[in-house]
């Protein structure tokens, strides 16, 4: 028997915090999609030890979509960074605020 | 070799599929791809107007087939299908006819919207019927995993259609916020399916629901926490206060015809989703979310009204009413009753067409660029343009809920469900909310037909008649009441008029005579 | 022949209507003609039916005649029906007399005026109105014609609208009446509660059964009524202003008829009073103390109107007293024969005006008796009827009412006795003043200086205080002289009916007091009746013979001579105690105040605002949110995680 | 009764027909647009007439009923039903409605003018007949978007203050009759598990005595906006003044009505024992209203705000009358509303009149006007004595019944409102003297006196004015027996006792306001 | 708390420790980097980490797409843009612009971090029971995840395509320029292709009134419009294209 399960849990809620308070605090777009990259491993980590505390594969599955997903958002996020720079409003988070109120 | 025995030796059955509960579906991915093929490989260079056919014509038959399976389950009931990860029922069927005529109304608009603008190709329409495709899923979708997924299959070809104008500053800044928001918030749903799937021991709704029902959860921490961040992601979709704050920006930023798009397709899809899983999964524990959806229903009926009064920017205002919109519906699921269900439903149903309507004019009335969207730009519509400005008359007093239109029924039937749920404060902070809101879209229709009087004329006693009817549209000017000249006659192409004509038959037929159209969604009320 | 009976009212509303229609075509004077005719035809018809109410047997002197419902709601039913009886009939037959006397004379005296047939319009529709206040049978129609009267004196007083004066003064009058009038109706509500009717007969078989208290209110408030419209304390001040109006319209409506319907409503509730005696001891009091007033004011006044008007009040106030004590007959005697006497002074006044060129101070007049010698013999006689010199008819109205008050309670007594004497003195001043000593006016050498109606000038003159000699310098040369016959023939027959009025109920022997007699049947046993012998009537007639000559013969003392005795016209008497002066200090403006205060405080600050306000709160809430939508992506990710937070510190507390 | 025409429903249908066809008129055919204009809304009234005509005297149930499953999935019907309280209310509608059209001259040719005006009436004629609650609800907000486009539309200078106002504050205020009505429905369908609106049926909903007054106070929030009762009044001094001549006498004259009308069709019909327990309130704040207009009104400079301050006192009246409680006093309120109606309306045209002539509202500027244009001025003189309330004009007729009856039940605030009486002569001689008496200001000949046209488009309401005044009994006798049946049904609701409140003289005498 | 973690075997609870630092200080690195692409390295030592863990889990199949995919691809992804953007400028962490933003950050983080945790109070508890396929069959990670993914998940898996062919063709709009636009390094300015610098932003407060519905024009007084001259229209139009 490995150790119990509620210290990874814990651990990939201490990922999520870390991943989310990441986002909040950086400029750099990129740097904030990598945090989500944080938190959707925060997530998986919790669905693979779920998986293992129930015994049950399907956490595991879960896991296999959520890197896909991952990964598609990861495109099109860059895809959206690059138009953005195109369009010269600049590369971090608060260069681009014209739109507000 | 035996590697192959392996194999072999674990061979399973996989589920029998039935292709026809999943039709709709199915159609919409095939005919992207299809569009997506012809564009690029089969013809060299085909117009927008045959994509926009194309993707009118798949629509149809999604259309057509979910309009079957309607008949299926009114025949043998619902049913789910593909190892139970869809169901088949009338609430999910109500979407999938909403999203089939969304997709249609959006396609025609666009491809006005497309031609004006000079952007050629298929993008547009194959990540709509895309997207359309999530958005299907998201209502028939009876598994978390696949509602996550579906989640994402919608949600990604909005943040690139509302990027999708590269000329204007505004669109991609829409598509940056849009994106980031939309992953932090799918981040945070996709943690919260884990932990409701660590309390639950399942994804599927249906086992979840009986694993509730079985067993009495000594300690449901964890699994209200999934059920809280779940919320959040589903807030974010429906722009439900606190998660609105993308909304106006988005809405103002995003190409019109795609915030139109937006705005019906996300908040059927996340609705629809939000629906299910809250009311007909966690039926068991509406005490505990019940007030939550209580305090942000009213939050963001407040906050919708409140703040669409104070905007100057057409996009942007309806952006605020549509949080107020989404307000109303959270009052219907508030009630969490069949009937609160069902006019919930109804509501999104008329929204979304109420929408897509409006977005439509504001669409011809940007003109071209796409950037007329000031309040001045309707100054004197009513005169230059009457039919238009009826319509988009007709639309705004719709969503004001001006009776003899859906628009008052929708608000009636989600109210009726929250008094019969005895939350009359919830009701009567509604109505009022209407109230206000009602200001900001009087507001366009006094800029459209409250025309100014010459100068030094006092208005009244016939001595002098207002043109303010069809009659003397052209002699702008001639009283001195002539419309900025930016505000010359904008161009109405046919498939938009036709579009818009159809929301705004819609509205009023149905609000004359809305038995149909209640007891196609009263179906609703009973999911699977 | 009761069966005409409708007539009486109708043909004057007919006249009124025609003149509505045709007025203008008609003009000048034939509208006047239409209207003195429609008048007089209802004055015959009233004579037929009196004689055919006449026939009756005494017990049997009442007669209703009923036209339609007119509302009938609930318990509640009035009808538009009329009551013949003695009272009514006599009230009838003197209105209309006097009416088509004065209609006459109007078309002598307006015959210059731009609105000759409104004028007559107006006339008709007074009548009528007159005629269905004292003909009604029930507490409701009354009060329709009372409040029919009330608006034509609002439109005839206001009749030279284009002067301020003369609009300010009707609408006085109309508001003063106004009060009036509610208490007036709050009566009739609690007639009514009490009653469950508002029919006279209906009402009065019920009283039996309706407790004091509830009498006596009715009777006061019915009293304020009569008050407003008769002029009595504290409503009166509107009586004066209201002289601003032509001279016939004061003879007619504001001394002979209209302000007489309060006397008249008094006496047609005499069952009430009877069975409220407080109440007709307030009455009578009042009555007193504005006959008193009155003639105290009179003494001191120079327009020539205003010390009638004034003597109308204080005439009235003596009616009061009568009605108080219960001396209706003698109310109604003194009624009568006011309106004589008192329309003749008028209509006499009004040549005089006329003559003078709309002048109406008497102190740039006098000498006048050798130009117009009938306007003087007929004032002269006016003078002495109403001073009660003896024989004339106000001897004998006016004693009556003296012997019954002393019989009833010697101050009352005092008090008339002493009103009796000022009035014989001030109508003589006036008299004196007008028609004799020293001319204060210039003569026009040439005749025919066309006299204009409402000259700027008159309103200068009518305002002065006394006239001085430089005054008269300033004054244009007049040619003063009798007026037209239609003009002078109403005053003879007035001279002639105020000299021998008296005669219809002379005391000296009861065969002779027909006016009770025939009044009887309407009073019965609640009349007051004094217990003396013929002796103490006689006795009485002497005090007040001695009392009148004593008021003539100062009159004469004082005035014979000079226009000048300011001792004798002291400023409170003049400004009439201050009481106007009062009313609009203390009442009017005050009031104004509070009014424009609370628009603009209550009204504008306060509801108004708080509805803007509210607006206010909405758009700055909104403007305050907005500044929440900052545009900075990671703000709006930040809302996300503190709704986040909330969400999960909520469920925290569900959590088992 | 059995009658084959469906009045009631044409009498709606007909309107608003006749708008969209009005509507659907190609180009500027603006005298085509006159035309049907003016004929359809004299086909209503023509209709109208009828059903008077039809109507059984002496009845007081519902006439000419006609029920149609409208939503059935709601318990929703178009359900019509006339009755002696609105069958005059409807007349009267039917009739100002024309007058209306004649009276606003030119705009009479323009279309969406004419379109909005027979929406409007379809509106109006519909919530005075619906029986069905949420159906007269439709009705009473239907009316806001026409009166607000016409405001807005053809109004004065701060028209969209105006038209803003009135529709928010009404419709605010309607969001508690809106939860009102659905609260009400909930509660009758579990008692019953009967879903319907019909007031019928609900009026015998058993009500707990909070849930009564909670309810009585969401509708009537509604109905004192829509009236308005002090202290709801503040929006229609605003839109009466800036909204044209039809507008006005239209708010006036009928949407006025609408509250009043909602008082005593459903909140006595539907709530009798709140109704009992608060009416001292509602007596209070009409006695205010009638006492506060008066004073705001005599110190207000501008004809038609004065006349809308008028309007709040009037009012006032009508809801004395109608919470009184008793046969007069409720007849005379619903008199008065025809009354009221018809004088008001009068006041406008002829203030919409001078207007015309002279280009302003405010009396400053308008001196003896009476010597230029005498015919003016004395009509303007009978409609105002009978908006004072002078017998013989059909002002008096409604408010003595009023007072009479109220003051069997509630003595005192009837001798307040019968001051107001006093008042209303202060106000509006004032305003008379200001603008038609003294030295004219203009030169002969200036400004015309009525013209034929404004003539005619006046006459009916004149006439009318002193005919009820001397002769309201065809009204009374048709109002009677309605009123009786909705006082009947509050006596035995709220006092368990067969109806003898009020019941002056010997019925009175051992009632409880016997004490003098 | 130690005895805890002494009740797994000496090397598992190591492993977990080793793993789970590894994990923290990477993504610590990740927010806290200046470089952007220093943070790309922390992330990748960040999923290596969560790799071991799913090793440690038994979620072999996990654990290597987790390094193929994620390490492989999207880490190299994140770097490419990186590069291609030329963003690999240091960040100035130290300052932050939005006030108030980052302590309000952190504080949230932890509120929501200690509430998770508290709700799960320790025991993390759970619903029981397997319901697809259990982990400890005889059968192998990879055929059970391909047996569940093509039974229980056979749609999801099915519209994943979906969600990649929008991902393709995101990419692709996204990345096509329009005529006339410049490529992500060319630095041509024409400011008719970039055509609204003003883009509408939000309304300038205190225009809007609630009432005065006319306040198009933010004025009260209806008559504006009507005196106007144009030149004032002027300022109020966007300029058209």
């Amino acid at each position: 028997m490995s150790i119990s399960a509620s210290w990874y849990l814990t651990l990939a809620a201490v990922l999520f915090t870390i991943g989310a308070v990441g986002l909040l605090i950086r400029r750099n777009v990129l740097v904030m999609f990598m945090c989500v990259e944080l938190m959707l491993n925060a997530a998986n980590l919790t669905f693979v030890t779920f998986a293992r505390k129930l015994n049950d594969i399907a956490g595991q599955t879960a896991v296999f979509f959520v890197l896909v997903v991952a990964a598609a958002e990861v495109v099109v996020g860059l895809g959206i960074i690059v138009s953005i720079y195109r369009r010269r409003l600049g590369a971090t988070a608060d260069d681009v605020h014209e739109l507000k109120g | 070799m035996n590697l192959i025995a392996g194999i072999l030796a674990t061979s399973f059955v996989t589920p029998q599929v039935n292709y026809v509960a999943i039709l709709p579906e199915l159609i919409l991915i095939g005919g992207a791809l299809v569009l997506l093929v012809c564009g690029q490989l089969v013809f060299s260079k085909v117009s927008v107007a045959f994509y926009s056919v194309g993707t009118a014509m798949v629509a149809t038959a999604s259309l057509v087939a979910s309009l079957v399976l309607w008949h299926d389950v009114q025949a043998r009931g619902p049913f789910t299908a593909v190892a139970d990860s869809v169901a088949v029922d009338g609430f999910a069927i109500v979407f999938l006819v909403l999203v089939s005529c969304i997709l249609i109304i959006a396609a025609a608009v666009g491809n006005d919207f497309l031609r004006r603008e000079k952007m050629e190709g298929p993008e547009y329409h194959v990540l709509a019927l895309l997207a359309g495709s999530g958005a299907m899923l998201m209502a028939s979708a009876n598994d978390l995993i696949l509602i996550f997924v579906a989640l994402e299959i919608m949600s990604i070809p909005l943040y690139v259609l509302a990027g999708m104008d590269l000329r204007r500053r505004a669109s991609g800044e829409a598509a940056m916020k849009y994106f980031v928001l939309g992953a932090f918030s799918s981040a945070i749903f996709v943690y919260g399916i884990a932990l409701v799937y660590g309390a639950t021991g399942s994804t599927n709704l249906p086992q979840i629901a009986s694993y509730l029902a079985n067993n009495y959860v000594t300690s449901n921490g964890v699994l209200l926490a999934g059920l809280g961040l779940m919320l959040v992601g589903f807030g974010f979709k429906v722009s439900a206060v606190p998660f609105h704050t993308w909304t106006p920006d988005v809405y103002q930023g995003s190409p019109t015809p795609v915030t139109g798009f937006m705005a019906s397709l996300a908040k059927a899809g996340g609705f629809a989703a939000l629906l299910r899983v809250f009311f007909s999964t966690f039926g068991t524990l509406r005490t505990d979310w019940q007030p939550i959806l209580w305090v942000m229903a009213i939050l963001t009926l407040v906050l919708g009204a409140v703040l669409g009064l104070v905007q100057r920017d057409v996009k942007r205002m309806l952006a605020y009413s549509s949080i107020n919109h989404a307000g109303f519906i959270l009052v219907g699921l508030a009630a969490a009753t069949s009937e609160g269900i069902s006019g919930s439903v109804y509501y999104v149903f008329v929204y979304a067409l109420l929408v897509l309507g409006s977005f439509a004019v504001i669409t011809l009335v940007g003109g071209l660029g796409d950037r007329n969207h000031g309040l001045d730009a309707y100054r004197g519509l009513g005169r230059r343009q009457p039919a238009l400005a009826l319509a988009f008359a007709i639309l705004l007093l719709g969503q004001t809920g001006v009776p003899f239109t859906t628009g008052f029924l929708a608000k009636f039937y989600v109210i009726s469900a929250a008094v019969r749920a005895h939350s009359y404060a919830l009701a009567i902070i509604a109505m009022l909310s209407a109230a206000i809101a009602a200001a900001f879209y009087l507001r366009v229709v006094f800029l459209m037909y409250g025309v100014r009087l010459p100068a030094g004329t006092k208005g009244d006693e016939g001595s002098l008649s207002l043109p303010i009817s069809s009659e003397d549209v052209d002699d702008g000017g001639a009283d001195g009441t002539a419309p900025p000249r930016s505000l010359g006659r904008v161009a109405v192409p046919a498939p938009t008029a036709v579009a818009i004509f159809v929301t705004v038959a819609v509205t009023v037929v149905f609000g004359l005579w809305p038995a149909p159209l209640i007891d196609f969604v009263k179906a609703a009320g009973f999911l699977f | 022949m009761l069966r005409i009976a409708f007539l009486v009212p109708l043909l004057p509303l007919a006249g009124f209507v025609l003149l509505l229609a045709s007025g203008r075509k008609l003009g000048n004077p034939l509208a006047g003609w239409l209207a003195t005719f429609m008048v007089a035809a209802s004055f015959v018809v009233t004579v037929i039916v009196f004689a055919g109410l006449f026939r009756l047997p005494v017990a049997g002197r009442s007669y209703t005649q009923t036209w339609f419902t007119w509302i009938s709601s609930g318990h509640l039913h009035v009808d538009m029906g009329l009551l013949i009886d003695p009272l009514s009939m006599t009230m009838a037959a003197f209105v209309t007399g006097v009416s088509a006397l004065i209609h006459l004379y109007s078309i002598g005296y307006m015959e210059h005026d731009e609105d000759f047939p409104k004028f007559f319009l107006y006339l008709n529709l007074f009548v009528a109105a007159m005629l269905i206040l004292v003909l009604a049978d029930n507490f409701l129609l009354l009060f329709l014609g009372w409040e029919g009267v009330g608006v034509c004196s609002y439109f005839l007083i206001g009749f030279w609208f284009e002067r301020d004066s003369a609009s300010s003064a009707a609408k006085k009058a109309m508001i003063f009446n106004r009060i009036g009038d509610a208490a007036f109706l709050i009566a009739l509500f609690l007639i009514y509660e009490r009653t469950g009717s508002l029919e006279y007969r209906t009402v009065f078989s019920h009283l039996s059964s309706v407790g004091e208290p509830s009498l006596v209110a009715i009777a006061l408030l019915l009293f304020g009524g009569a008050a407003g419209k008769s002029a009595q304390i504290p409503l009166f001040p509107w009586l004066a202003d209201a002289m601003e109006g032509p001279t016939p319209v004061s003879a007619l409506i504001h001394a002979a008829t209209m302000v007489t319907a309060g006397v008249y409503l008094m006496c047609r509730i005499n069952p009430i009073l009877y069975r409220a005696p407080d109440a007709a001891h307030v009455i009578a009091i009042v009555g007193a103390a504005t006959a008193l007033l009155g003639a105290t004011i009179a003494c001191a006044q120079n327009d020539i109107k205003k010390i009638l008007a004034y003597s109308t009040i204080s005439q009235l106030g003596y009616m009061f007293l009568a009605v108080g004590i219960g001396a209706y007959d003698a109310a109604i005697f003194l009624m009568l024969t006011h309106a004589f006497y008192k329309a003749l002074l008028f209509l006499g006044a009004g040549s005089v005006i006329h003559a003078m060129n709309d002048e109406q101070d008497v102190k740039s007049m006098g000498a006048l008796a050798r130009v117009m010698p009938i306007t003087a013999v007929t004032f002269l006689i006016g003078w002495l009827s109403i001073g009660g010199f003896p024989l004339l008819s106000g001897f004998w109205s006016k004693g009556d009412i003296l012997l019954n008050s002393f019989a009833f309670s010697p101050a009352l007594w005092a008090v008339g006795a002493v009103t009796a004497m000022l009035t014989a003195y001030y109508l003589g001043r006036a008299y004196l003043l007008v028609f004799r000593g020293e001319q204060r006016w210039v003569e026009a050498k040439p005749a025919g200086a066309k006299p204009k109606p409402l000259s700027a000038k008159a309103k200068a003159a009518a305002a002065k205080s006394s006239g001085q000699e430089v005054v008269v310098a300033a004054k244009p040369a007049l040619h003063p002289h009798d007026p037209s016959w239609v003009m002078s023939l109403p005053l003879v027959v007035l001279g002639c009916l105020s000299a021998v009025g008296g005669l219809i109920n002379l005391p000296i022997h009861p065969d002779f007091d027909f006016l009770d007699r025939w009044l009887s049947p309407v009073f019965a046993s609640r009349l007051f009746a004094h217990q003396w012998g013929l002796g103490g009537v006689w006795t009485f007639a002497l005090i007040d013979a001695a009392l009148a000559l004593l008021g003539i013969g100062l009159a004469v003392a004082m005035w014979g001579r000079t226009s000048k005795r300011p001792t004798l016209e002291p400023v409170f008497l003049r400004r009439a105690w201050y009481i106007d002066w009062a009313y609009d200090r203390f009442i009017a403006r005050s009031s104004t105040e509070l009014a424009v205060e609370t628009s603009a405080v209550v009204e504008t600050e306060g509801i108004d605002g708080a509805v803007n306000g509210f607006a206010f709160l909405v758009r700055a809430g909104g403007r305050q949110l907005r500044k929440v939508q900052t545009g900075y992506v990671r703000n709006y990710a930040l809302g996300f995680a503190a709704g986040l937070v909330v969400v999960l510190a909520y469920v925290l507390t569900r959590a088992s | 009764m059995t009658n084959t025409f469906p009045y009631l429903t044409a009498l709606v249908l007909v309107p608003a027909g006749a708008a969209v066809v009005v509507a659907a008129i190609p180009g500027a055919q603006r005298r085509v647009v006159q035309v049907v204009g003016l004929i359809s809304s004299l086909a209503v009234l023509g209709i109208a007439a009828a059903a008077t005509v039809a109507f059984t005297v002496g009845d007081g149930g519902y006439q000419f009923v006609s029920v149609h499953p409208w939503i059935s999935a709601f318990g929703i019907s178009w359900s019509l039903g006339m009755d002696g309280i609105s069958l005059f209310l409807v007349l009267m509608t039917a009739l100002l409605f024309p007058i209306a059209l004649g009276a606003s001259g030119d705009r009479a040719g323009d279309k969406s003018f004419v379109a909005w005006i027979l929406l409007l009436e379809a509106g109006c004629i519909g919530s005075f007949l619906a029986l069905d609650l949420l159906l007269f609800f439709i009705f009473f907000e239907l009316t806001l978007v026409p009166v607000y486009f016409l405001i807005s539309g053809w109004g004065h200078e701060r028209r969209g203050y105006a038209a803003g106002k009135f529709f928010l504050y009404t419709l605010g205020a309607s969001a508690f009759l809106f939860v009102g009505i659905l609260a009400l429905v909930s509660i009758h369908a579990s008692q019953t598990g009967v879903t319907t609106f019909d007031v019928r049926a609900l009026a015998n909903t058993h009500l707990s005595g909070t849930a009564g007054v909670l309810l009585f106070l969401a509708f009537t929030a509604a109905f004192a906006v829509k009236t308005p009762i002090f202290p709801f009044h503040t929006w229609s001094p605003d839109a009466y003044r800036e909204a044209p001549a039809a507008g006005s006498m239209l708010l006036a004259g009928v949407m006025a009505k609408l509250g009043t009308y909602g008082i005593i069709r459903f909140d006595l019909a539907l709530f009798p024992r709140a109704v009992v327990t608060l009416a001292p309130l509602l007596l209070t704040l009409g006695a205010i209203g009638i006492i506060y207009g008066a004073i705001v009104a005599a110190v207000e400079r501008d004809l038609k705000r004065l006349v809308a301050y008028s309007s709040l006192a009037h009012l006032g009246f009508i809801v004395i009358g109608a919470f009184a409680l008793t046969r007069e006093s409720l007849t005379g309120a619903v008199l008065q509303m025809v009354n009221h109606g018809l004088y008001t309306a009068a006041l406008f045209i002829l203030i919409a009149i001078i207007y015309r002539r002279l280009g302003t509202f405010s009396v400053r500027e308008m001196r003896g006007l009476q010597r230029r244009v005498p015919i003016l001025a004395g009509v303007f003189t009978v409609v105002m004595l009978a908006s004072i309330g002078v017998p013989g004009l059909n002002g008096f007729v409604g408010e003595f019944l009023i007072l009479a009856g109220t003051f069997l039940t509630h003595r005192w605030w009837a001798v307040v409102a019968t001051g107001g009486v006093v008042l209303s002569a202060v106000y509006l001689l004032w305003a008379y003297q200001q603008a038609f008496h003294g030295k004219p200001k203009i030169e002969p000949g200036a400004i015309s006196d009525l013209s034929w046209r404004e003539g005619l488009v006046l006459a009916p309401l004149v006439i009318l004015i002193v005919l009820l005044g001397i002769f309201p009994g065809p009204l009374l006798d048709r109002i009677g027996p309605s009123v009786s049946q909705v006082v009947n049904h509050v006596e035995l609701v709220a006092h368990q006792r067969p109806p003898q409140v009020g019941a002056p003289g010997v019925a009175l005498r051992q009632g409880p306001g016997a004490k003098p | 708390m130690t005895n805890l973690l002494l009740a797994a075997t000496i090397p598992d609870a190591i492993t977990f420790v080793l793993a789970a630092l590894i994990c923290v200080v990477g993504a610590l690195g990740v927010v806290l980097a200046r470089n952007p692409v220093h943070s790309a390295l922390m992330l990748v030592m960040t999923l290596f980490g969560v790799a071991v863990l799913f090793i440690e889990e038994n979620a072999q199949f996990l654990a290597a797409v987790q390094v193929i995919v994620y390490a492989g691809a999207i880490v190299v992804l994140f770097l490419f843009v990186i590069m291609l953007l030329g963003v690999d400028r240091n960040e100035v962490i130290a300052k932050e612009s939005l006030p108030g933003q980052r302590p309000v950050a952190i504080c949230l983080g932890i509120l929501a971090l200690a509430e998770v945790l508290l709700l799960a109070h320790g025991k993390w508890s759970t619903g029981a029971h397997s319901v697809s396929g259990t982990i400890g069959s005889p059968a192998s990670n990879v055929q059970q995840i391909g047996k569940s993914i093509f039974t229980t998940y056979l749609l999801a898996f099915e519209v994943t395509s979906a969600l990649l062919v929008v991902a393709v063709v995101g990419a692709v709009v996204l990345a096509r320029r329009p005529r006339g636009m410049p490529g992500p390094l060319e630095k041509a300015a024409g400011a008719d292709l970039d055509p609204d610098d003003a883009v509408d932003a939000g309304p300038e407060p205190g225009k809007a009134e609630l009432f005065d519905a006319s306040l198009g024009d933010g004025e009260p007084d209806g008559d504006r419009l009507v005196v106007e001259p144009e030149g004032e229209l002027a300022e109020s139009e966007v300029p058209s294209p």
